[in-house]
């Protein structure tokens, strides 16, 4: 009976050790582009990447692990971007970490309650509340000029400086500081949400997106977790939030419009949904594309609506992944 | 002596139909009750009710003493009532053992440990191996569930359910749609079960529910028409118009 | 100005303005309930009315005959969306749809820009209509006063086709039960495309008689559709009763909160919609209920 | 094992797309044109990026390389103008910026200016923020709210029909028309004009009922208002205005921002009446303009507007700049943009040495029936009074 326990079918055994190597190969390869490839609007490209491949990695968790759908999940890095730029404003200019600490918060704080109202909705209306809500905050910080800027945004956040410790190792002023520091959090980001949707938790989830009515029956109190997992997602893109702000330095309302919105959405619809590599590689192809698009043609919305449009016809389930999926579609 | 699970008055409206029509019934701490009526006597919509998935319009359902009437499902689930469904309700996307492992593991807890492996979670693993095996399912344990064969599925649905600990089990119809082979072993499993916990079990097979039952409870128009053991039920007059109309 | 002529005033702007609220959201509702769909591109859909009414008025016919001719240019549009883009989709999770519909949205929207450009539009509307109106002492624009009739009327006429036909009444049955209809002999396809033509058609109807009350641009669709979500939301999901509530609530409060505050009136709506989904999770009206 | 193959398939993909775009060539003067050409003004950026062309195409070479301008949309959105600006520069390596339109745009940019490294010459902006804001930041084209504010308070003492009435003030909300506002009522109270709402009212920029506002001015027994609106916003207010019959009852509108010819023409008669300040109309008659108007009608076939002026203008200053530091250095070219000036259609413009922002002359115009023209437009900004560019200021 016992040796059977090794073996249990359906729980994967602690990552791979090529999983393992491709990662760090990965994360070292990023780690070193910066010193060997010294263009900066790439390492700025890429940096604004990785931000958006965080928060579409939150998303996920949402649309791909829990089953729901977030149509601004911008509003939250948004949320979190503007605290964080609000309190080196206004607090402290050089409380890096703090400042990054009372923005996730924050976000989390904001994220409570709404997500509360939230999952007391079905399915649908989840979703068409996470629009109306995201036009509520996108209104809100788009006509409290006095504390946000209003339509001009929030200007002149200073550059704290990256202190471990008690050394400094850098300003989040330079882009390449600023590119490596998102490149670590982001990474830790990665490996703990991985190991977070492997979790007994991360199982909950996971019954949840599968069958609600059935994950009710045995149990599981199916709106308290979606709300663990809505703040699972929010906090996650608290995080995206605040890298954003040090490395752009500014944060208007337009990052929380719907428009924004979509092109989170759109970026985990590329890479594919339920596994975390996918959005990052979408946000990476998104970015690259959307800045190829919109300098080659004004009518760019055209076809970022035919790709979305194409996308869930033919490719549902983005780059990452296809192919199971493909196998499953099938035989379903 | 006090009622392991009883309804007062249980009533249920949907617009202007009575699909449950002030129901009273007394269920024992072991044992197996069927209830059966004819098509739309209001079988499903009884158990509904009891076991959370709709509110009742009126009455009281009291399991062990206490009031459980429109608590929330997952509530009563961890108070040991469970049930299986008509149309079959599974994780289509995982596999057989991970279907009855979450179902194990919301029942044990340590739903939150978000930073350990599912493994960690040793005695949830064993547990479900044993139902997987009690259940005869421990082969396709690597298979998605999608991919079973129909009375698997249905066999698996109650070993989802059983991964609860049930005091009191509702199975709705749970041999609709299989061969007489499964039939005969789902059958035997569950006056297996029925010798431990307290099973109800809506079901259309009069064979089967005639030959396992150890009493029997006959709905008509959301009210029961009568109650007892299954000699007297087969024989018992109402029953016999409600079936087949009062000509016969 | 009298204080009645303005209170006047304000109950105009706010039955017009929830008048426009509700066709949109209607239409929203018939498709969702009658085929499961929400349409994000509904929005785009209401453009795409305002914008043929205005080509249609500027090549020279009578505003009035734009009118009857736009709802079947828009239903028309919404035919081929469905045949070609939603059938498809009908048994993927509705996730996909809902994100494909979004996508849809770009695209129109895109395409309306494309053709129409990016300048603002006017309706040319009959002489008449362009006369003001006095009304206890304010003076009203008569074409308002007729838009709120239209609406009125579009609003009777689906009444009466939903309760008083046989075609209503089997698409009321098809929302609550769709087997039954099938087992009827209906094909639910006819079902589906039924809703999507009526729905866009009240979407081309809105478009029509929004245009000369706000301007046409290329981005008028994407206000409207966040408003119509937040009225059949708060009305219910699927419940047409509960639409016409919610579209004169919200016409009432936006037109309240933009006179006396100005500055905060959406965020208003917002949080009015949020507190009353606190307390009723399923809309005031609760899911579903195609009536 | 597979899945991290096709990851790093995916890595090198891109990264074969992004390689071949490093090689760039040396030979032209590349300069970033950053203007909105999607979203609600996507017509005034365009107009502006004709504008930047005509001048490029009249000017040809500058240091004997020939003009390149590469042209990207900022879609009025300050975080994609700013990577946009990023793109323009780092990876096009060009050697300025021109153009913007809205505020926010132009001080994000701004605020990214020290990194960025190059001058940014403004045509397009209001905001009074731009006054010795960077040493790199430069504004050529379109009067500050300051200078539009004493045009138009200039301009309402000077018409007995706009003289001694009570102005409602009604601004889109954001800092353009917060600044606008402010500006034109502390002006206004010092000349004695009468202000009904001295906290006036702030409409979203999405507002496109307008009913509540126009309730509102009713109720208030005005007979003047004051707008601060984003220009194509202009005509949709006046003619709602007109369908309530505000202008049939004697209010007057006077707008701090100049509509552009389309939005006037899409207005019809309802745009009939609006006065406002500005640097420049069609109607504004001396050879330079006259000649400019027929050669840009030629080349666009749309009505020439003050946006594609002032973008034509504020290129020619920068061309010249660049000629007059003899090389490409940003320091050098800033240096020569600070009291550089072009005799252009709207008479000298001259970016100040104090404050890095234009002075020239300015026109005050009501919107009319136009008489008969080449470009067959019906409405026309007919100019009342023209203002020398000392007396709108500000003092150097």
């Amino acid at each position: 009976m016992m040796s059977d326990i090794t073996s249990i079918p359906g729980d994967r055994p602690s990552a791979a050790p090529i999983k393992i190597f491709g990662f760090a190969a990965i994360f070292l390869a990023l780690a070193i582009l910066p010193f060997v490839w010294d263009n900066r609007f790439y390492i700025s490209l890429i940096t604004q990447i990785m931000i958006y491949g965080l928060l579409a990695m939150s998303l996920d968790v949402l649309l791909g692990y829990t089953g729901l759908l977030s149509f601004m999940h911008n509003a939250y890095l948004g949320i979190g971007a503007y605290m964080v730029g609000l309190f080196l404003i206004h607090v402290s200019p050089t409380s890096l970490w703090l400042a990054c600490l009372v923005g996730v918060i924050f976000t989390g704080a904001v994220a409570l309650p709404v997500g509360w109202v939230q999952v007391r909705t079905g399915g649908l209306a989840f979703a068409l509340l996470t629009l109306a809500f995201g036009m509520m905050f996108h209104t809100i910080v788009w006509k409290w000029y006095s504390v946000t800027g209003g339509d001009d945004g929030l200007m002149g956040v200073p550059s704290p400086d990256i202190q471990l410790f008690r050394w400094t190792v850098g300003n989040t002023g330079d882009p390449t500081h600023i590119y490596l520091l998102t490149l670590v959090v982001v990474a830790i980001c990665f490996v703990l949400t991985r190991r977070i949707i492997r979790s007994p938790f991360g199982a909950v989830l996971e019954a949840i997106r599968e069958n609600e009515e059935r994950a009710a029956f045995v149990g599981i109190n199916v709106r308290r977790y979606k709300l663990y997992g809505w703040m699972l997602a929010c906090i996650l893109a608290g995080i995206a939030g605040a890298l954003f702000i040090l490395y752009k330095g500014y944060i208007g309302p337009t990052t929380m419009s719907a428009f924004a919105g979509a092109g989170v959405l759109m970026m985990v619809l590329l890479g594919g949904m339920g596994s975390l590599w996918g959005p990052l590689i979408g946000a990476g192809i998104f970015i690259y594309i959307q800045d190829y698009i919109t300098t080659m043609t004004e009518h760019w919305e055209i076809y970022l609506g035919l790709v979305v449009i194409l996308l869930v016809l033919f490719m549902p389930t983005g780059f990452v992944g296809m192919g199971s999926y493909l196998k499953r579609m099938r035989r379903n | 002596m006090e009622a392991f699970l009883c309804t007062d008055d249980l009533c249920r409206q949907f617009g202007g139909v009575t699909a449950t029509d002030c129901v009273c019934i007394d269920i024992e701490e072991s044992g197996l009750r069927s209830i059966i009526g004819p098509n739309g006597a209001g079988k499903t919509t009884f158990i509904n009710i009891i076991t959370g998935r709709i509110p009742a319009s009126s009455g009281k359902v009291f399991f062990q003493g206490s009031d459980i009437t429109n608590k929330p499902t997952h509530e009563l689930v961890r108070m040991g009532i469970c049930r299986t469904f008509q149309i079959t309700s599974i994780f289509q996307n995982l596999t057989v053992f991970e279907n009855v492992r979450i179902a194990r593991q919301a029942h044990k807890g340590g739903s939150l440990k978000i930073f350990s492996t599912k493994r960690s979670l040793k005695n949830v693993s064993v547990d479900t191996w044993d139902i997987l095996e009690r259940l005869g399912l421990q082969d396709q344990a690597h298979q998605e569930a999608k991919n079973l064969a129909y009375g698997d599925q249905r066999v698996l649905e109650v070993a989802i359910a059983m991964a609860g600990s049930p005091q009191i089990l509702f199975l709705d119809e749970p041999t609709a749609g299989m061969s007489p082979g499964e039939t005969n072993h789902i059958s035997r499993l569950i006056r297996g079960l029925a010798e431990e916990i307290s099973i109800v079990l809506v079901e259309h097979d009069m064979d089967l529910v005639m030959s396992i039952s150890d009493r029997i409870t006959v709905l008509h128009y959301g009210s029961i028409i009568a109650e007892g053991l299954p000699e007297e039920i087969k024989t018992h007059q109402m029953v016999r118009e409600a079936y087949l109309g009062k000509d016969a | 100005m009298t204080g009645i002529a303005t209170a006047v005033d304000i109950a105009l702007n706010s039955l017009v303005l929830g008048g426009v609220f509700l066709i949109v959201a209607i239409g929203l509702n018939i498709i969702y309930g009658l085929s499961r769909v929400m349409n994000l591109a509904h929005g785009s859909l209401f453009a795409i009315g305002a914008y043929t009414g205005y080509t249609l008025v500027a090549s020279g016919l009578n505003f009035f005959v734009a009118l009857l001719i736009t709802p079947i240019i828009a239903g028309f549009v919404g035919l081929i969306l469905e045949r070609m883009i939603i059938a498809p989709m009908r048994k993927r999770s509705m996730i996909y749809t809902l994100i494909l519909t979004y996508g849809l949205m770009f695209f129109l929207d895109g395409m309306i820009k494309q053709t129409w450009g990016n300048e603002p539009r006017f309706i040319e509307l009959p002489i008449f209509m362009g006369e003001t109106l006095s009304i206890l002492g304010t003076h009203y624009p008569v074409f308002r006063l007729v838009t709120l009739a239209i609406t009125a009327v579009v609003m009777i006429a689906l009444m009466l086709f939903l309760n008083k036909t046989r075609l209503g009444i089997i698409l009321r049955a098809a929302s609550t039960i769709p087997e039954m209809v099938s087992c009827l002999g209906f094909n639910m396809n006819y079902v589906h495309i039924g809703a999507f033509v009526l729905g866009s058609a009240l979407a081309g109807v809105a478009g029509i008689i929004a245009g000369p009350l706000t301007t046409i641009d290329p981005l008028m669709g994407h206000e409207m559709l966040i408003s119509s979500f937040v009225v059949i939301v708060i009305g219910g999901l699927g419940s047409l009763r509960g639409a016409v509530y919610a579209a004169i609530l919200i016409g009432v409060v936006q037109t309240l909160a933009e006179f006396f505050i100005t500055d905060l009136a959406m965020v208003i709506v917002y949080m009015m919609m949020a507190v009353i989904l606190a307390f009723r999770p399923l809309g005031l009206l609760g899911e579903g209920k195609f009536e | 094992m597979r899945k991290v193959l096709k990851i790093s398939l995916c890595v090198a993909i891109v990264f074969l797309l992004v390689i071949p775009q490093l090689a760039v060539a040396e030979d032209p003067v590349k300069i970033g044109v950053l203007v909105p050409l999607t979203g609600i003004v996507a017509q005034g950026g365009l107009e502006m990026k004709y504008g930047i062309e005509m001048a490029a195409a009249e000017k040809g070479t500058v240091l004997g390389r020939p003009i390149e301008l590469l042209v990207e949309d900022t879609q009025v959105k300050p975080p994609i103008a700013v990577t946009k600006a990023e793109k323009l520069v780092y990876k096009d390596d060009c050697k300025a910026l021109i153009g913007v339109f809205s505020s926010g745009v132009g001080l994000a940019i701004s605020k990214n200016i020290d990194k960025l490294n190059v001058p940014f010459l403004s045509t397009h902006v209001m905001t009074t923020k731009f006054y010795s804001l960077h040493p790199l930041v430069f504004r050529s084209g379109q009067l500050a709210n300051d200078q539009t504010a004493v045009g138009n308070v200039k301009g309402i003492i000077a018409r007995p029909d706009l003289k001694d009435r009570n102005y409602y003030v009604i601004v889109h909300d954001y800092s353009w028309g917060h600044d606008a506002g402010e500006r034109f009522i502390a002006l206004a109270k010092e000349n004695g004009i009468k202000i009904y709402n001295e906290d006036y009212d702030k409409a979203p920029i999405k507002t496109k009922d307008w009913s509540s506002y126009i309730s509102k001015i009713k109720a208030s027994g005005v007979d003047g208002i004051y707008m601060a609106f984003i220009t194509n916003v202009i005509p949709v207010f006046a003619k709602q205005a007109a369908d309530f019959g505000l202008q049939a009852q004697g209010i007057k509108l006077v707008s701090a921002a100049a509509p552009g010819p389309l939005e006037l023409e899409a207005g019809g008669e309802a745009c009939y009446g609006i006065f406002g300040a500005s640097d420049w109309s069609w109607d504004v008659n001396n050879p330079i303009s006259d000649k400019w108007e027929l050669d840009f009608f030629e080349k666009y076939k749309t009505i020439p507007s003050d946006a594609a002026v002032h973008s034509y203008v504020g290129a020619m200053n920068l061309f010249n700049a660049i000629e007059k530091a003899g090389n490409t250095d940003a320091k050098a070219i800033a240096d020569a943009l600070r009291g550089i000036s072009y005799d252009g259609p709207y008479g000298t413009v001259r970016i100040s040495a104090k404050d890095n922002c234009m002075r020239n002359d300015a026109v005050l115009t009501e919107t009319m029936a136009a008489p008969d023209n080449p470009f067959g437009a019906k409405v026309y900004m007919k100019v009342l009074e023209t203002f020398k560019a000392e007396e709108l200021g500000p003092p150097e």
